[in-house]
């Protein structure tokens, strides 16, 4: 019984979790498919003036992405805590930050990987400022992975939940405001042809800083949900 | 050693009476400093020469808005001591907080409201200080939901710790993000919170009110965290105790 | 839930904790492998409390609970493959172990198409490879039948025998075992 | 063993969903805040302007009510499904066409009507055009019942199925569409100070026929979940 | 599933639906409820096929599956009067019929905050007050200790006495209903 190497061993995670992802496909393409769908409940809602679309087209992706991320968290512990595998993670020798991160990333490369890849069309349907496509994106890269790490503190709290749903997203949104702030101002930023790397580093500051500290209060989350 | 000192009060029942015995001197010198600062503030203190008797919803408004983020502070620093001494009274005494954190965040933004309405012209403007605070109620009744949420108080306290302490380190970036986020739109209306000049003899009467708000933040505390204590202990022989005590009391 | 409960478990040892529906088998055995905390008290394994020490601690246990943690869009093979590498073992002999518990022919079938009985020997299947000192074990032979059951209990002496311990709860009468097996005794109490 | 009358059975399970929700407090307040929430996303995300936000208003507080509508529906039938009252209700000598109304009146009631009374406070956050008010209150009266009962199919076709929460907004949300567009208009046209009878006539018509319609819909839905 | 089940139950019988974990009790039993339908056949009720007279043959029918179906946010006795008020019967008499089920003293206690066995108590008690001809019963004793499942055997015994009949599944062997049980074996079989 050898300690396994921390790469090694967030490697098993990450493989398997994609490997039962594409067994089931469904759950990469809902999230996505809501992310459009709530997306295109705009320009029904608001009405269709280009105008207007194009000036509120940052904050309607990005508060869309918040919600699609927020309704594919329940994918990152529940049903390993409903079939007693988060429970067989949590004891085994490998240090839990370690098994949480790999999660994560895996949800990352599930969701926030394919929303940033279909964000460019969403963005052509609201009529985005041509100049912004590029900091749409650069803000999705930075940003999605942010939305996963806090994500997952508050999916790790309300694992053990019965009607955890409506909880988790009162305990996540206001997390992720500042992300959205940011994001959004980058976005507005380049629309007028102006530098955005001062957002930019910000939410590049943000990802570091969820990037250390979120695993950590995950786990201790974990530890308390499965207590 | 900071556990050596705190260890006595780390004892439930302890803790149990002591809270007990300072809250009837919290809730007297509260009523004594309101009742003193609030009339001298509604009553006594002279009327803005911009804003007329407006002007008095400060002594209420300004309170409620700096204990809100106080209160929060103070959660958060019970919940941190909480997970790195395993003080399972901390957790009891974060969850005591929020409640009342939220109350007092909910009466700043309704003073507030009711404020601008007459200064601005507008009950609510998205401005950064206004944005922040309606943040912190949300982390507030976010901390609330989930300690609401678990049956097994001891896990609550832990669970809800932990987020009130990833809420404080948000706080801050919330009300930077904010303000820069204002700035960047539009600059009219971020003066218009300017810190009027205040005379003396507006302070005095506001110290006195904030004295007299804390104490009762104090008394709430004391009163809230009695109760957490019963509900975690319920079980303990100490708790059964007094329950019948009561109830004989009661019962003569 | 339990008063005054001090219990050395050496190695060799095979205890059976037993008691009624709700009298806190399950709740021990959590505590015991570091899944809960204790109210009060402190659990130690060779003179170190588990929580100060999980990760050496959690290299010499295997615990399975109620729940087998076998995933159902993986196959029987993949399933105890991944169980066996996060724990450090060598995940090349699946296929012989599954053999051992009676899955020949099931290894490539999706775990969502197997029944109660089969999950769990997936999870069960670990204990042949696992080189951990502590085996907690919270009902192992659910949904077990009879020879599998006798095949367990042999396992069980194997290993008590190879310096190992062996923590269990069961409803069933241990047959092979009744000499060795130390039995513990929970109450189930009203408050 | 007497045929209850109609009335009674209805009353009867109303009576108990409110209780039951009652109870668990939280069931009420969530969704509320989860609309709170989203609204206030969307000022953040888009700037703080009051002539955009006016403008688009109508389209935000609705496609939140939606949002909000959709999170709570699982409420509708999920616990009961789970606990097997569900399969009693069934199993009852009651025609089910009554115990489904019954169950969406009491959604309706927890939910919508919640949602209705806090309206006009996001109304005022959102800087809406004064003369809307009427509007937004009348279209999220008729509108809202609206969605629970259409939602309720939704719930009723994916009880069954373990991950159901984004399959059923897929479901869902392309239902409450038309709701959408005709209340989000008749709002528009108040702000004009125009009539918006027509706009109100049609959503009253979506009220009534998926009034009459949706509870059979639900319970042949229920049948094929629960079979 | 099945093959060639033709079955008539009379007035007076009491079936025992036997067969290995996993044979298709569970799914006869829904069958015979009219919760699922048969991919070929028809059950019929008094000559009825039941899903064209739904109501009445519901009005005569009492269905308790595997899980209780009692909420956890309400109490012993608003979750009993619930369930009679449904299915017609009068509510008053709930607390005597809590009584009969051994659940004196918890009436008012939240179902959350009971075991499992007092859940299927609760559900159980319906069968007291029922005025339903068939009762179709799986797993009945789930949960249930021995005094429990005498007197519930008595109930049986009872009910088929005054003309009803009572159609269950059980792992455990009925003791006194030995004679009286008529009974249907279902195989297993792998396709
Ligand atoms: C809903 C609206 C409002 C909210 C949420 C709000 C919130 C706050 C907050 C969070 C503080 C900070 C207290 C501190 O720094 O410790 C504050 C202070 C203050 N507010 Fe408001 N406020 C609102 C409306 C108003 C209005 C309309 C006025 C008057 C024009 C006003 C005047 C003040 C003053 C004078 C202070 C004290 C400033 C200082 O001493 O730093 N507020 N408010
Ligand atoms: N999540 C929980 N919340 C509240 N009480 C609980 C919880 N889990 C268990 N209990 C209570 O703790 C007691 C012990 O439960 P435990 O699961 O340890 O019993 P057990 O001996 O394993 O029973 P079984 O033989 O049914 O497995 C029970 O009385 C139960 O009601
Ligand atoms: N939802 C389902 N999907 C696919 N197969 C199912 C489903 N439910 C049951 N089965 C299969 O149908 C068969 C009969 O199941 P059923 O539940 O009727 O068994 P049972 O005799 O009641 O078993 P037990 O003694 O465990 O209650 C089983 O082989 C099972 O695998
Ligand atoms: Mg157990
Ligand atoms: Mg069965």
């Amino acid at each position: 019984m050898t300690q396994l190497s921390y790469r090694t061993a967030f490697g098993l995670i990450v493989k398997r979790d994609l490997m039962i992802a594409f067994r089931h496909r469904d759950d990469i393409i809902n999230p996505l498919l809501f992310f459009v769908i709530v997306v295109t409940l705009f320009p029904l809602g608001v009405g269709p003036e280009s105008t207007t679309l194009s000036r509120i087209a940052p904050g309607i992706i990005w508060v869309a992405a918040l919600l699609a991320t927020l309704l594919s968290l329940d994918r990152l512990f529940k049903s390993d805590y409903a079939d007693g595998s988060l429970e067989q993670m949590l004891l085994s020798p490998q240090p839990i930050f370690i098994l949480v991160l790999a999660k994560i990333v895996a949800h990352w490369l599930l969701t926030g990987l394919p929303l940033i890849l279909i964000a460019p069309l969403l963005a052509v349907l609201l009529h985005l400022n041509e100049h912004s496509y590029g900091a749409l994106m650069l803000t999705l890269l930075l940003g999605t992975p942010v939305l996963s790490l806090l994500g997952a503190i508050g999916v790790a709290l309300t694992v053990g939940i019965k009607k955890g749903g409506v909880l988790l997203s009162l305990l996540v949104l206001p997390l992720y405001i500042p992300v959205l702030i940011f994001a959004t101002s980058a976005i507005d930023t380049a629309a007028m042809n102006l530098p955005y790397n001062g957002q930019l580093a910000i939410i590049a500051a943000i990802f570091f800083a969820s990037l250390t500290l979120a695993p950590f209060a995950v786990s201790a989350a974990l530890k308390v949900s499965t207590n | 050693m900071m556990w050596k000192w705190l260890h006595p009060y780390a004892n439930p029942e302890i803790s149990y009476h002591f809270a007990g015995k300072i809250l009837p001197w919290c809730a007297r010198l509260a009523f004594i400093f309101l009742a003193i600062g609030m009339t001298w503030a509604l009553l006594f203190a002279p009327a803005d020469y911009q804003q007329g008797d407006t002007f008095r919803i400060f002594y209420l408004h300004v309170p409620a808005a700096m204990l809100s983020m106080g209160i929060y502070l103070g959660m958060a620093i019970a919940a941190l001591s909480s997970l790195v001494w395993q003080l399972r009274l901390a957790d009891a005494t974060a969850a005591a907080m929020a409640p009342i954190g939220a109350t007092f965040t909910f009466i700043a933004l309704i003073t507030g409201a009711a404020w601008g309405k007459p200064m601005w012209g507008t009950w609510w403007i998205w401005d950064a200080r206004l944005t922040s605070e309606l943040i912190l109620l949300f982390l507030y009744l976010g901390v609330i939901a989930l300690h609401n949420a678990f049956e097994d108080k001891n896990l609550a306290g832990k669970a809800a710790g932990i987020l009130a302490l990833v809420g404080v380190i948000n706080l801050p970036i919330i009300k930077y993000s904010v303000e820069w986020w204002n700035t960047l739109h539009q600059g009219a209306t971020v003066s218009k919170l300017g810190q009027p000049s205040m005379t003396a003899d507006m302070f005095w009467p506001f110290l006195v009110c904030f004295i007299g708000f804390s104490f009762l933040v104090a008394a709430l505390i004391c009163l809230r965290f009695r109760s957490e204590i019963l509900n975690r202990n319920s079980m303990r022989p100490w708790v059964r105790e007094l329950v019948a005590n009561e109830v004989k009391a009661h019962a003569v | 839930m339990f008063e005054a409960l001090d219990v050395n478990i050496a190695a060799g040892d095979i205890v059976q904790v037993e008691g009624p529906n709700g009298a806190g088998k399950t709740s021990l055995l959590r505590i015991l492998s570091g899944l809960s905390q204790p109210y009060e008290g402190t659990v130690y394994f060779q003179n170190k409390s588990i929580t100060q020490h999980r990760e050496t601690f959690h290299q010499d246990l295997l615990y399975l609970g109620h729940l087998p943690g076998v995933k159902d869009e993986m196959t029987a093979q993949e399933n105890l493959k991944f169980n066996l590498a996060l724990h450090g073992l060598n995940s090349d002999t699946a296929e012989t172990t599954l053999a051992e518990v009676n899955l020949l022919g099931f290894e490539d079938a999706l775990a969502a198409h197997l029944s109660a009985g089969q999950h769990r020997r997936i999870a069960l299947a670990r204990l042949w490879q696992s080189q951990a000192k502590i085996w907690i074990l919270d009902e192992p032979f659910t949904a077990i039948d009879k020879l599998g059951v006798e095949k367990l209990e042999q396992l069980f002496l194997q290993h008590a025998d190879n310096g190992g311990c062996v923590i269990l709860t069961t409803h069933q009468d241990l047959s092979l075992l009744a000499e060795r097996v130390k039995k513990v005794t929970l109450a189930y109490r009203f408050y």
